[in-house]
């Protein structure tokens, strides 16, 4: 965690006034906040809502990690960035955007791939990062950051969103399950259907990553998050939420059980037999 | 002899795309010598409801990797998997793992 | 509603893309999302992602209507504006924001107070608004809203939000009932909470206004909105939604009732006994 | 001679500070000749749950103006207002209107 700073300045004390009044929150909760670490895996539908809503709320550090650029097609959901990025790099173009918001949080954007070679490096070491999202948009990724965050002992805030249906859970977090506990083996790449394929509606990713950054202001702020061993399933055609109770942490699941089998990361496209992006599934496929 | 029993069965996450996009289904199994478990739902929609592409749905005796089986809103594991005993009128549900953002 | 265009053109194609892909939207929703004009009443904390979402989207036309000026305690939750924007108007704060995002609809800030006066006007006439979004903060101007869509005719999708929970409806709409027909009496000044009072979490009207902007995309792409004559309840502490069934329009309500007695609208400030704002209740009860 | 019935009573909307901020209360209401209902349910409350200020909840023999009231999930208009018949494990909510924004 970041360093503790005793009292908030006055400055603080007036930009966030309206939820030091929330009793669920206050002045112990801002505290806590803004002495907590973020990454945001993924920049797009899902980080974009996410990171405006924590750094608005004062987030002490947000890592921002996307290796994409900004094109047309991603605006209509990503509301981080303009027309006038169009082709920047989506860490920097978020990070510029909330520093107009608020340049009291400490923007760490990194411009690269998530990988098994630098994912425990970004998630432990300086600067380490205390909750990790994963708004990522594809399948090896979202393994990959499951076994980062179970190797390093990280909470793992997941959403996930297509056409106009969402899914979120808290990972790893208090005895609950982690990602391949759930799903210990990856789907058929021909089953899977991304954004890119199957279109989304932007606001059902925007509904999704502002949950995102409520579950996570609960964490950061010593309150129990809704969604441990818990899933939402929100769909919004129907305009309903549905809330599952899942399994706890499975003794046998190979990553966080009792005698894992992952001790280290590995190659997660080879592992899920498609490439970590959701843009040349079907090229890759050929 | 068990009673025929009928069930709320729900398909989301685009799983419901193998089942010509219908989400909500209610049917009745019909009177059978054994109790209704899982593996033998799984086998009668196999047989009558998926249309095309059953390896979509069903791989081997259970459902394919990526599908979340929830009964009465809560995940299978909880509840026994293959060898739950179905009730009359519970609420099953098929959900496809997303993975977009 | 605004021209129709019988193409979207080749840009259009590519900005919303992965929107024209979704089955329940497609082509004809974008179309239809392209000839709407939404007002929407109170730039602050949910009319704020309302109107990015609204932006990003596509809509013909978005009115944008605050009297107040930025404030810092206003950027915890208002994520349009920013630290640069401080004293600035924020209909044109809000307007220069969703610019940078889609240049192609047409925004009207409106920097003044909605009264009796101009709010049919506004609701009405040029440029005339074909749904109206409630985000308004105070209990004077929720009753002016509704009686203002009533009488023009026009749904109106209203949310609100206080420390850790929030409300919405679609009032006024396919039998639906208005504001008034479930409280016909407003509430005793002494009982009323604003968000200046009892504080809100940020990202609680984050997920209200996005909400909002998911019931118009349905409604302007011809979709049946999830909540006419149902009360959504969300309550952030517990992480928990609710559908509430709500009584159709009434026969007996003052202003959309058989015999109403509003026909014009009135004075709502004395109707109320508070002013149309959520600043100055207290120094108004003195 | 009516039993006793089980009631879950909810507040929420802010209506739950005028009852030590518990939003959820579970209570028993004693056996009595006539069946219970809202109209003897709202003096129940006034008499042995509300600590303070009732006229912040209850104005005449009715809620106050901005409170609205569900019975298992639906206005109360729909149900009978006053008059409705309370059942054995019946759902009450009593929600304050929200107006921030
Ligand atoms: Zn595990
Ligand atoms: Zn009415």
């Amino acid at each position: 965690p970041l360093q503790e700073k005793p009292f908030l300045s006055n400055e603080e004390i007036m930009r966030y006034s309206r939820q030091l009044l929330v009793p669920q929150f206050g002045v112990k909760g801002q505290q806590q906040l803004c002495r907590t670490s973020v990454l945001v895996v993924g920049c797009g539908g899902l980080g974009c809502p996410l990171a405006q809503y924590l750094a608005a709320a004062g987030v002490g550090r947000l890592g921002l990690l996307d290796y994409d650029e900004v094109e047309l097609g991603n605006l209509h959901r990503q509301v981080l960035h303009g027309e006038d990025r169009k082709g920047k790099p989506k860490a920097l173009s978020a990070a510029a955007s909330l520093k107009r918001l608020n340049s009291a949080v400490d923007y760490v954007p990194y411009h690269m791939q998530l990988t098994p070679e630098n994912a425990l490096q970004l998630v432990q070491q300086y600067p380490c990062m205390d909750i990790i999202a994963d708004c990522s948009d594809n399948v090896p990724t979202r393994y990959l950051v499951n076994d980062a965050c179970v190797l390093a002992g990280k909470p793992l805030v997941s959403a996930s969103a297509l056409r106009m249906e969402g899914q979120l859970t808290v990972y790893n977090y208090c005895g609950g399950p982690c990602y391949r506990c759930l799903y210990p083996v990856p789907p058929p790449p021909e089953t899977v259907t991304n954004c890119s394929d199957g279109g989304v509606l932007g606001v059902v990713p925007g509904i999704m990553g502002c949950f995102q950054a409520l579950e996570i202001l609960k964490i950061a702020s010593g309150q129990e998050p809704g969604y441990r061993q818990q899933l939402l399933m929100f769909d919004a055609q129907e305009a309903r939420f549905r809330t599952i109770k899942l399994r706890p942490r499975q003794a046998g699941c190979s990553v966080c059980g009792e005698n894992p089998s992952v001790r280290a990361l590995q190659d997660y496209e080879k592992f899920c037999g498609s490439a970590a992006t959701d843009k040349c599934r079907r090229l890759c496929l050929l | 002899m068990a009673a025929p029993i009928s069930l709320h069965l729900e398909f989301g996450g685009g799983a419901e795309l193998l089942f010509d996009g219908v989400k909500n289904h209610h049917v009745t199994l019909p009177s059978q010598s054994e109790p209704w478990n899982m593996k033998q739902l799984l086998l009668w929609i196999k047989g009558n409801l998926l249309k095309e592409r059953p390896e979509l749905f069903i791989q081997g005796d259970t459902v394919r990797p990526g599908i979340l089986v929830l009964i009465n809103d809560a995940d299978w594991e909880l509840m026994g998997e293959m060898d739950y005993r179905l009730q009359h009128q519970d609420n099953v549900v098929f959900i496809s793992t997303l993975h977009g953002g």
